[in-house]
C-alpha cells in the first residue's frame, strides 16, 4: 500500500482534486488564487518540517533559517535585470541549502532532545541577525526582487510565472510531489531506519547502523525543501525579509505539524490550512482574533489525541 | 477475620482485547500468595488492575474490608501496600539515597520497622553505591533498590513482580530471606516469580493464571499432590 | 457606482509592541472620517481593518487581500517599515491608494515613490534633522547618537548627525542596540563614562519608556542633556513619569501646540477614547482629514484615480500639528517643532524647522 | 557433559587489560581474556559485577577508560560504537531495547536490513523485498515467536519481549554474540526454548554468554569466567569453576543453597 | 576600557544576570525539574507586570499589589494545570507546545482587552527608591539592588528546596516515572498541580519586581522567552545550579559583548549557547 491509510487516500481524492479544479471556479477573485498559493507553500514548508520532527524525531526550532535562506539566496545569485530559468535556480538553491544544512546539521545534530531544539534555534537567530542587521541585504526592511524566472524546459515552456493562476498550479504540483516524494521516502528501506531511528537510537547504533549519517540526510533533505519552500515563497511577490528567518515563523510551521498530526505528512496539509483558514476568517472577523484562536488551538490539543490527522484517522480507519 | 486483600472479578482490557477474564482471590493477613503463570498469562495485568494503574472494566478489589476499586493508585497505596513492578521503576534523576529517602515513611500505625538503613544493611552492595543515580546502577542492584525502595513505606501487603528477576544466586536467597522475615513480622506478600522450587516453600497459598484466568489455588500441601499439572500449566 | 461605501482597508498592528501606535492610528482616523462624514457627498465609508502583527512577511498578502478580494479604494498602513516595503511590493502602481500613517522608511518616498503612495506622516529623515542645528544652537559640540539597530532608527541617527557634523559637531559615537532589546545599562555605563555633552537617541514605544527610565535611574539625567526623535515622548509620558522631564525632542507635532485644531482634537480624542491622543492619533486624523478632503473635492466620485491622485496632492491639510501640504515625492512638508517634556506634557519651545520637505532622494516624480 | 574444548579455535574476541572507571568505582579492572570461536563463553559474578559493564564495552556502547579490545588481532577500542555491529558483533541487552511501536517482524527486519544493505536507498519500497520479511521470521521462529510476528511489539508480554531481543540480535547475523541475561524474566518453557537453541548456536558462532540461570550456564558454557567487583577471579571449564571455593563464596553459596 | 567601567560592566553584567534568573527561575521549574513545556511562561511574566500595575493604580500601595498579583498568578496556575496541562502528561512533549501557544494567544488577547495596549509604567516604591553613586556621572538605584538580592535568595531556596528536602525528590521522581511516584503513595496529581502553580507564580514575582525598572508593553514576555530557554538549557535540564551560572554567565557576555562587540552582540548570546552545547551538549550541569 503507497498510502498508508485509508483516511489519507481519502484525503489526496478529495484534497488535490478540488485543489486543481478550484482556480476554475475563482478566476475572477485573484486574491483566494494567491492566497491558497502562499498556503501551499507554507503547507509545502510545513511538511518537511512534519518529516524532519514527526518521522525523524529531530524537533528543530530553526528550519525557518532555510526558509529565508530559500528567498536571499535567490536574491544573492540571481542576476538582477536579466531573465533567469526558473529550473536551474530551483537546482541552485537546492543545493547550496543542502550544503548549508550539511555543516550545520552536522554540528546540531550532535545534540539532542531539547538541546537540539535550543541549538537549531541559536544558529536560525545567527542567520536572522545576520540578515537583519546588515544594510546589504536590506535590513529589517527586507528586500525587492525584481526578476521572475522563466520556466522552459529545453525550449519548452508550460508555466508563466506571472500568472497567478499558472504560478498556483505550480505550487500545487510542488506540494502534490513533495508529498509522493515523502511517502516513498518513508515506504523505502532508508525510512525504516528512519522509522527505527526515531523510535529508538539506542537500539539502531547498536545494529550496526551510523544513525547520524541518516538523520544527516534527513536533514539535508528537509531542509533543502524548506529552502524551496521560501524561493517560492519570494517569487511569488519579489519579497523578501528577515522575519522569514524568526523564530516566530519556524514556531508556526511547528504548530501547523503539530495541529496536523505529526509525522503523518499529509497532516501537513491539514494543519497548515485549517490554521491559516481560521486566522485568516478570524483576523477579518474581530480585532480579538488571538483570544479566538487561542481558544480554538487549546480546544483542538485537547479533542484531537494525534492532531487532525490522528482524529480523521479514529474517525474513518476500520476497525481492524 | 477480615480477608486482607480480596479481588473480585477482574475484567481487563487493553485497547479491544481482553486479557484478564474474571481473576479472583484473596489473601489473608499475614498470609504470602504466589501467582504464577507462564509468559503473558496476566499476572502483571492482575497486579496493575488490583493497583489501579490500568483499570479494569469490571471487577472489584477489597482492602482490609473497604472497597478500595474507585480511589486513585496513590490512596490504595496509602492504606500500606508497596510494590516493586517488574523493570524495576528506577528514577533516572534520583540518586540511591534519595530514592529511599523520597519513599520512606511509617505505615498507618505509625510504625516505621523498615528504615533507610536497615536497607542498607540488608543490601551491602547497595550502601556502597549511595550517590550513583538509579539508572547507573547495575540491574540486580537496581533490583535491590526497587525491594529497598518498596520496604521503607513499610506496607502491610508487598507486591512483587518477577522478584528475583537478574539477582545473583546468592542475593537471591537473600531476598528470600528477607521475605521469609517479612512474613514473619506478619507483612503479607503477593509473589510473581518462576521459581516454583522456592514458592512452594515459602507461600501458603498458590495461584496460577492461564489466559487471564484463574486455573488453580490451593495452598502449599495440595501444590504437591498436584505438582504435575501445576507444572504443565507451567510449561515445566 | 457612487452610492456603494467607500472601502478603506486598514493594516495596522493591533497587537503586540506595536499595538498602541495601531489603536492610536485607527482611532484618529476614524475621528475625522466621523467628522467629516457630511462632506463627503452621502457616501459611507466601510472598514476592513486586519491586524499585522508587524510580521513584514505577512504584508504582501494581507495588501494583496485588501487590493483583490476587498477591493478597497484606500490602504492605509502600516506602523512598521519592513511592512511598508511589503505592501510597497503589492500596491505600487495599483489602482488603490495607499497612504503611510506613520512607517518613516525612507524608500517609500524616495527610490520607491509612486503616483498611488501618500505619507501622511513623516519620513524618518524629517524630524531628527533639525536636532542638529538646535544641538549645535545649544552648544553641544560632542554627542554620542543611540538607536535600536533598525531601518527607521539608522535613518534617524544619520539625519541627525547630517545636519549636526555639517555645523562643527563631532559624534563621539554611534551606538545601535540590536532590536528589540531593552537592556540600556550596559550602553549608559558606557556614556557616562564618555561624558558627551549630549546624547541623541531614537526610540518608540515601550523601548523608549525602558530607556528614559533607565537613563534616569542611572543617575544621567541632570548631567547629561538628553535628545531625541520625538517618539521618545510620545504616547509613552504616562508611563515614564518624572523620569521624563527635561527631555528634549523634535517632532512634527507636540501636545501643545497651541491652535485651534489641536485644542478641538485632543479634547475629542481624550472624550472618545478616555485617554491623551498623541502623534500616532495626529498622523492616523490626518489621513482621515486628507481622504475626506479628497472625497469632497470629487463630489463623493471618487472612480477615477488620476483625479483622486491629484485632488489627494492638493490636499492642505489643516492638522492639529499646523496646515500641512504635499511634497511631489507625496510626503508631508511640515513644521517640525522642539518640544520639552513638562509636567507630562510636550511643551513647544519654538519651530525649529519650519514647512521642512524631505529630499526625498531618488524620487522620480 | 561438556564436551571438552581443543583451545586451538580461532580467538575472535580478546581484551588486555580492559578497565572501566565510573568516577572513583572501577566497575571493570584489568580484565584479560579471550573468546574464542564457535564456543560459549559464560561470565557469572554477583550483582555489580561488572559485566554488563563488560559486554558494553565489548560491543562498543563505551569507552574503555584503558585497555583494549582486539576484534581477529585488530584493536577495535577506538572505532565508532555502530562499526562494532558492522564487524559482526551483535548484542542482546539486560533490559528490553525493542522497538515497542513496531510489530515484532519489522523489528527484526530492521536488524536483517543492516546486514542485507540498501539502506541509502530512498525510493525501493522497503516492503519489496521477501528475502527479508523470510530472514526474519526464521529469527522469530528460532525464539518461538513465530506465531506473534504480526504482534506490536509494546503489547507482548514481558517474556516475549525479551524472546524478540534475541531474535533481533540473531536477525544481524553476527559473528560473536553478546547477550546479557537472555533468560531473565522468561517462563520455563521459553528459557527452554533459548537453552536449546543457544546449544545449537554455540557451534556456529563465538558466544558471550552473562545470566545467572546457573543450571543454564552450566549447561551451556564451554568456558566461564567468574568475576567479582570488576576484578577477574577465574576462568576454566565448568566443572573447575564449580568446585572453586573461592566461587562458592563470592557467587553461589554453599552447594544446597543454589535455587 | 578602564578599570572602573569595567567594574561597573561587571555589575550591570551580574545584576543582568540575576534578573533573568528570576525571570527564568519558574521555568526552570516548570520545565527543567517537572519536564513540562510551558511556553506560556513569558506571559505569565506579563501578566504579572500588567497585573501589579492594575492594582498599584487602585491601591496605590506596591507591596500590597505585589502579594495580590502573585496570589492571583498562583491561581491562574492551578486553574491551568488542573484544567488544561494535566490531560497532556501522558501525551507527546509536542501537545504542550501547542497547547502552551493557545495559551500566549489568550493570554495577549485578554492583555489588550483587559489593559489595552499603551506602554504603561510602576513608579518604584518610595521606601526602595533612591541610589548609591558609583562615578562621578553614575549612581545605582536601590531597587535594582534590592531585585538582585531577592533573586540571590530565591536562587538559594529553590536549590535547597529541589535538591535537599524529600519534596524536591518527589518532583524529580515524578519528572522521571509519575506512575511509580503514584505506587509509592503520593498524591502526584496534587503535587504536580502545586508545584506548577508555584512555577507560574514565580514567572509573575519576576514580571512584578521588573515592572518599576522597565515598562509594561504587550509581547514583553514573548522577548523574554527565548532568552529563559537559553538559560535553562545552557545550564543543563533540571539544574537550578546550572540555571544560576547561565543566567550569571548569558548576563555578563551579554553585557561585555554589547560595549566590546557591538556588531555581534545580537548575535552573542546564540554563540554563547551554540558553543557551550557543542561542548557539553547537555549543558553545563546536566547530571
Ligand atoms: N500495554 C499493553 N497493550 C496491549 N497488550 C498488552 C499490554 N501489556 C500487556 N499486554 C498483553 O497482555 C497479556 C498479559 O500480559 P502481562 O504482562 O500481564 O503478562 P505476564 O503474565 O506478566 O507475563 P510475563 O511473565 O512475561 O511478565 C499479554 O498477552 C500481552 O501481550
Ligand atoms: N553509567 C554508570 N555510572 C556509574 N556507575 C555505573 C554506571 N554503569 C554501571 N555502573 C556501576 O558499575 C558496576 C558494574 O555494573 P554492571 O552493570 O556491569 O554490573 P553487572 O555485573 O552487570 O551486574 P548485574 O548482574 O546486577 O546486572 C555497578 O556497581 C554499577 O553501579
Ligand atoms: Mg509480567
Ligand atoms: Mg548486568
Amino acid at each position: 500500500m503507497f498510502f498508508n491509510t485509508r483516511t489519507e487516500r481519502i484525503f489526496i481524492w478529495v484534497f488535490f482534486p478540488l485543489a486543481l479544479l478550484l482556480p476554475l471556479f475563482l478566476a475572477e477573485n485573484t486574491f483566494f488564487v494567491s492566497k491558497l498559493t502562499s498556503v501551499m507553500i507554507f503547507a509545502l514548508f510545513v511538511m518537511s518540517l512534519d518529516y524532519l520532527v514527526g518521522r525523524c524525531g529531530l524537533i528543530t526550532l530553526g528550519h525557518a533559517m532555510f526558509y529565508g535562506l530559500g528567498g536571499y539566496l535567490f536574491w544573492m545569485i540571481a542576476p538582477e535585470y536579466e531573465a533567469v530559468n526558473f529550473w536551474v535556480y530551483t537546482f541552485y538553491i537546492c543545493m547550496i541549502a543542502a550544503a548549508v544544512a550539511l555543516v550545520i546539521g552536522f554540528l546540531v545534530l550532535r545534540t539532542s532532545g531539547i538541546y537540539m531544539i535550543m541549538i537549531t534555534l541559536a544558529f536560525a537567530q545567527m542567520a536572522f541577525y545576520f540578515f537583519s542587521d546588515s544594510i546589504d541585504f536590506g535590513g529589517t526592511d527586507g528586500l525587492f526582487i525584481y526578476v521572475k524566472p522563466e520556466t522552459s524546459i529545453f525550449g519548452l515552456s508550460f508555466f508563466d510565472l506571472d500568472n497567478p493562476t499558472h504560478f498556483y498550479y505550480l505550487c500545487l504540483l510542488s506540494l502534490f510531489n513533495t508529498l509522493i516524494f515523502f511517502r516513498l521516502l518513508i515506504r523505502s528501506r532508508f525510512g525504516r531506519v528512519v522509522d527505527a531511528i526515531h523510535e529508538n537510537p539506542g537500539r539502531t547504533t547498536a545494529l550496526g547502523y551510523n544513525i547520524f549519517l541518516f538523520r544527516l540526510m534527513s536533514y539535508v533533505i528537509a531542509s533543502a525543501l524548506g529552502a524551496y519552500a521560501g524561493y517560492l515563497f519570494t517569487l511569488q511577490y519579489g519579497f523578501v525579509n528577515p522575519s522569514m528567518l524568526a523564530w516566530t515563523t519556524s514556531g508556526s510551521a511547528l504548530v501547523m505539524s503539530i495541529l496536523g498530526g505529526m509525522g503523518s505528512i499529509y497532516g501537513a496539509i491539514l494543519g497548515t490550512f485549517v490554521y491559516e483558514g481560521l486566522h485568516f476568517s478570524l483576523e477579518h472577523l474581530t480585532e480579538h482574533w488571538m483570544l479566538f484562536m487561542g481558544i480554538l488551538i487549546i480546544t483542538m490539543v485537547m479533542v484531537f489525541k494525534n492532531g487532525i490527522a490522528g482524529y480523521l484517522e479514529k474517525l474513518l480507519e476500520k476497525r481492524a | 477475620m477480615t480477608k486482607l486483600l480480596e479481588v473480585k472479578g477482574l475484567h481487563t482490557f487493553y485497547g479491544e482485547s481482553h486479557i484478564l477474564h474474571g481473576v479472583s482471590f484473596d489473601l489473608e493477613p499475614g498470609q504470602a500468595v504466589s501467582l504464577m503463570g507462564r509468559n503473558g498469562m496476566g499476572k502483571t495485568t492482575t497486579l496493575k488492575s488490583l493497583l489501579g494503574l490500568v483499570p479494569p472494566r469490571s471487577g472489584q478489589v477489597y482492602f482490609q474490608g473497604e472497597e478500595i476499586s474507585d480511589l486513585p493508585t496513590w490512596q490504595r497505596m496509602r492504606r500500606d501496600i508497596a510494590y516493586v513492578p517488574e523493570g524495576r521503576g528506577m528514577f533516572h534523576n534520583l540518586s540511591v539515597r534519595e530514592h529511599l529517602e523520597m519513599a520512606a515513611r511509617p505505615n498507618r500505625h505509625g510504625e516505621q520497622n523498615w528504615t533507610c538503613e536497615r536497607v542498607l544493611d540488608t543490601f551491602p552492595r547497595l550502601q556502597e553505591r549511595l550517590g550513583n543515580l538509579g539508572t547507573q546502577l547495575s540491574g540486580g542492584e537496581q533490583q535491590m533498590l526497587a525491594i529497598g525502595r518498596a520496604l521503607v513505606t513499610n506496607p502491610s501487603l508487598l507486591i512483587l513482580d518477577e522478584a528475583t528477576e537478574g539477582l545473583a544466586p546468592l542475593i537471591r536467597k537473600e531476598i528470600w530471606d528477607v521475605i521469609r522475615t517479612i512474613k514473619e513480622s506478619g507483612i503479607s506478600t503477593l509473589i510473581v516469580d518462576k521459581n516454583i522450587q522456592v514458592l512452594k516453600e515459602l507461600c501458603d497459598t498458590h495461584i496460577v493464571l492461564v489466559k487471564g484466568q484463574v486455573v488453580f489455588r490451593a495452598n502449599s500441601s495440595e501444590l504437591m499432590h498436584n505438582l504435575e499439572e501445576v507444572e504443565s500449566y507451567l510449561g515445566i | 457606482n457612487t452610492q456603494a461605501p467607500i472601502k478603506v482597508g486598514i493594516m495596522l498592528p493591533f497587537s503586540g509592541v506595536y499595538g498602541a501606535l495601531g489603536d492610536a492610528t485607527r482611532n484618529g482616523m476614524k475621528m475625522a472620517l466621523q467628522e467629516k462624514a457630511s462632506e463627503l457627498h452621502g457616501r459611507k465609508i466601510e472598514y476592513i481593518e486586519i491586524d499585522t502583527e508587524a510580521r513584514p512577511e505577512r504584508a504582501p498578502e494581507i495588501s494583496s487581500s485588501l487590493l483583490n478580494n476587498s477591493k478597497a479604494d484606500f490602504i492605509v498602513g502600516p506602523v512598521h517599515s519592513g511592512v511598508a516595503m511589503g505592501m510597497m511590493k503589492v500596491l505600487r502602481g495599483k489602482d488603490t491608494v495607499m497612504i503611510v500613517p506613520n512607517a518613516g522608511a525612507g524608500p517609500v518616498t524616495g527610490p520607491l515613490c509612486a503616483p498611488n503612495v501618500f505619507r501622511t506622516s513623516f519620513s524618518s529623515w524629517q524630524p531628527s534633522y533639525p536636532m542638529g542645528k538646535v544641538a549645535l544652537d545649544k552648544g553641544y559640540k560632542k554627542v554620542v547618537t543611540m538607536s535600536w539597530n533598525y531601518g527607521m532608527g539608522k535613518e534617524s541617527l544619520d539625519a541627525f548627525e547630517e545636519s549636526f557634523t555639517a555645523g562643527g559637531g563631532e559624534i563621539l559615537k554611534k551606538i545601535l542596540v540590536p532590536f528589540p532589546k531593552t537592556e540600556f545599562q550596559a550602553y549608559l555605563s558606557e556614556i557616562a563614562s564618555i561624558e558627551p555633552d549630549a546624547v541623541f537617541v531614537f526610540f518608540a514605544g515601550g523601548g523608549a519608556v525602558k530607556f528614559i527610565k533607565d537613563y534616569d535611574a542611572l543617575g544621567l539625567s541632570g548631567k547629561i542633556p538628553l535628545l531625541g526623535s520625538g517618539f521618545l515622548t510620545e504616547g509613552t509620558l504616562e508611563a515614564q513619569g518624572k523620569a521624563a522631564e527635561g527631555v528634549m525632542t523634535t517632532l512634527h507635532y507636540a501636545d501643545s501646540l497651541d491652535n485651534e485644531i489641536n485644542n478641538r482634537f485632543r479634547a475629542s480624542y481624550k472624550e472618545q477614547f478616555g485617554k491623551a491622543s498623541d502623534i500616532y492619533a495626529v498622523q492616523g486624523y490626518d489621513t482621515g482629514l486628507m481622504i475626506a478632503s479628497a472625497i469632497n473635492r470629487l463630489g463623493g466620485d471618487i472612480e477615477d484615480q488620476q483625479a483622486l491622485i491629484k485632488a489627494l496632492e492638493e490636499t492642505r491639510v489643516n492638522s492639529p500639528r499646523g496646515e500641512f501640504t504635499f511634497s511631489a515625492a507625496h510626503n508631508p512638508v511640515q513644521n517640525i517643532y522642539l518640544r520639552t517634556v513638562e509636567n507630562g506634557e510636550n511643551k513647544v519651545i519654538e519651530v525649529a524647522a519650519p514647512a521642512l520637505a524631505d529630499p526625498a532622494r531618488g524620487c522620480k516624480l | 557433559m561438556n564436551t571438552q574444548v581443543s583451545l586451538d579455535v580461532q580467538v575472535m574476541l580478546e581484551t588486555q587489560g580492559l578497565c572501566k572507571y565510573w568516577g572513583g568505582l572501577k566497575a571493570l579492572d584489568d580484565i584479560s581474556l579471550q573468546f574464542h570461536d564457535k564456543q560459549l563463553h559464560g561470565i557469572v559474578g554477583p550483582n555489580g559485577a561488572g559485566k554488563s559493564t563488560l559486554l558494553n564495552l565489548l560491543c562498543g556502547h563505551y569507552k574503555p577508560t584503558h585497555g583494549r579490545i582486539l576484534h581477529k588481532d585488530e584493536p577495535i577500542e577506538a572505532i565508532k560504537p555502530w562499526a562494532f555491529a558492522r564487524r559482526g558483533i551483535g548484542r542482546s541487552f539486560q533490559k528490553t531495547n525493542i522497538y515497542p511501536d513496531a510489530t515484532c517482524l519489522e523489528n527484526c527486519c530492521v536488524a536483517v536490513q543492516r546486514r542485507m544493505g540498501g539502506s541509502f536507498n530512498f525510493l525501493r519500497s522497503r516492503y519489496s523485498q521477501k528475502v527479508l520479511d523470510e530472514i526474519a521470521t526464521d529469527a522469530l521462529e528460532k525464539v518461538g515467536l513465530g506465531g506473534r510476528r504480526n504482534e506490536v511489539a509494546a503489547h507482548i508480554s514481558y517474556g516475549e519481549q525479551r524472546q524478540l531481543e534475541i531474535a533481533m540480535v540473531l536477525a544481524t547475523a553476527p559473528e560473536v554474540l553478546l547477550l546479557d541475561e537472555p533468560m531473565a524474566g522468561m517462563g520455563h518453557e521459553e528459557s527452554q526454548l533459548i537453552i536449546e537453541l543457544l546449544k545449537k548456536l554455540r557451534r556456529e558462532y563465538c558466544i558471550v554468554l552473562v545470566e545467572h540461570d546457573m543450571d543454564a550456564v552450566f549447561e551451556l558454557s564451554d568456558q566461564l569466567t567468574v568475576m567479582v567487583d570488576g576484578q577477574h577471579l577465574t576462568t576454566g571449564t565448568v566443572d573447575q569453576v564449580r568446585d572453586d571455593p573461592r566461587v562458592k563464596e563470592a557467587y553461589l553459596g554453599q552447594g544446597d543453597e543454589v535455587f | 576600557m578602564t578599570t572602573s567601567l569595567f567594574l561597573v560592566q561587571l555589575i550591570n553584567g551580574l545584576q543582568y544576570g540575576l534578573l533573568l534568573f528570576l525571570i527564568a527561575s519558574g521555568l526552570t521549574l516548570v520545565f527543567g525539574v517537572m519536564g513540562i513545556l510551558n511556553l506560556a511562561h513569558g506571559s505569565m511574566y506579563m501578566v504579572g507586570a500588567y497585573l501589579v500595575w492594575y492594582f498599584f493604580e487602585h491601591t496605590g500601595s506596591f507591596g500590597l499589589s505585589a502579594l495580590i498579583s502573585a496570589v492571583i498568578a498562583l491561581l491562574v496556575g492551578v486553574f491551568m494545570e488542573r484544567t488544561l496541562i494535566r490531560q497532556l502528561y501522558r501525551r507527546n512533549h509536542l501537545d504542550q507546545v501547542l497547547l502552551t501557544i493557545g495559551m500566549i494567544f489568550v493570554f495577549n488577547a485578554l492583555q489588550s482587552i483587559l489593559w489595552g495596549n499603551d506602554p504603561l509604567g510602576v513608579a518604584v516604591p518610595p521606601s526602595l527608591s533612591g541610589a548609591i553613586p558609583m562615578t562621578d556621572v553614575l549612581e545605582y538605584p536601590i531597587y535594582r539592588i534590592f531585585v538582585a538580592l531577592l533573586c540571590v535568595l530565591i536562587a538559594g531556596v529553590m536549590y535547597f528546596m529541589i535538591n535537599k528536602t524529600r519534596l524536591g525528590m518527589l518532583i524529580r521522581a515524578g519528572e522521571s516515572n509519575r506512575e511509580m511516584v503514584e505506587c509509592l503513595g503520593i498524591d502526584i496529581r496534587k503535587l504536580y498541580t502545586i508545584v506548577f502553580a508555584i512555577g507560574v507564580m514565580l514567572a509573575a514575582v519576576a514580571g512584578v519586581a521588573a515592572a518599576p525598572m522597565s515598562s509594561i508593553v504587550p509581547g514583553m514576555g514573548e522577548h523574554i522567552l527565548i532568552t529563559c530557554f537559553v538559560v535553562v538549557v545552557i545550564g543543563g535540564m533540571g539544574s537550578i545550579k546550572g540555571a544560576f551560572v547561565a543566567a550569571l554567565l548569558v548576563g555578563l557576555v551579554d553585557t561585555f559583548a554589547s560595549v566590546m562587540v557591538p556588531q555581534l552582540s545580537s548575535m552573542m548570546i546564540y554563540i554563547l549557547m551554540a558553543f557551550i552545547l557543542l561542548i557539553k551538549p547537555q549543558g553545563l550541569f546536566s547530571s
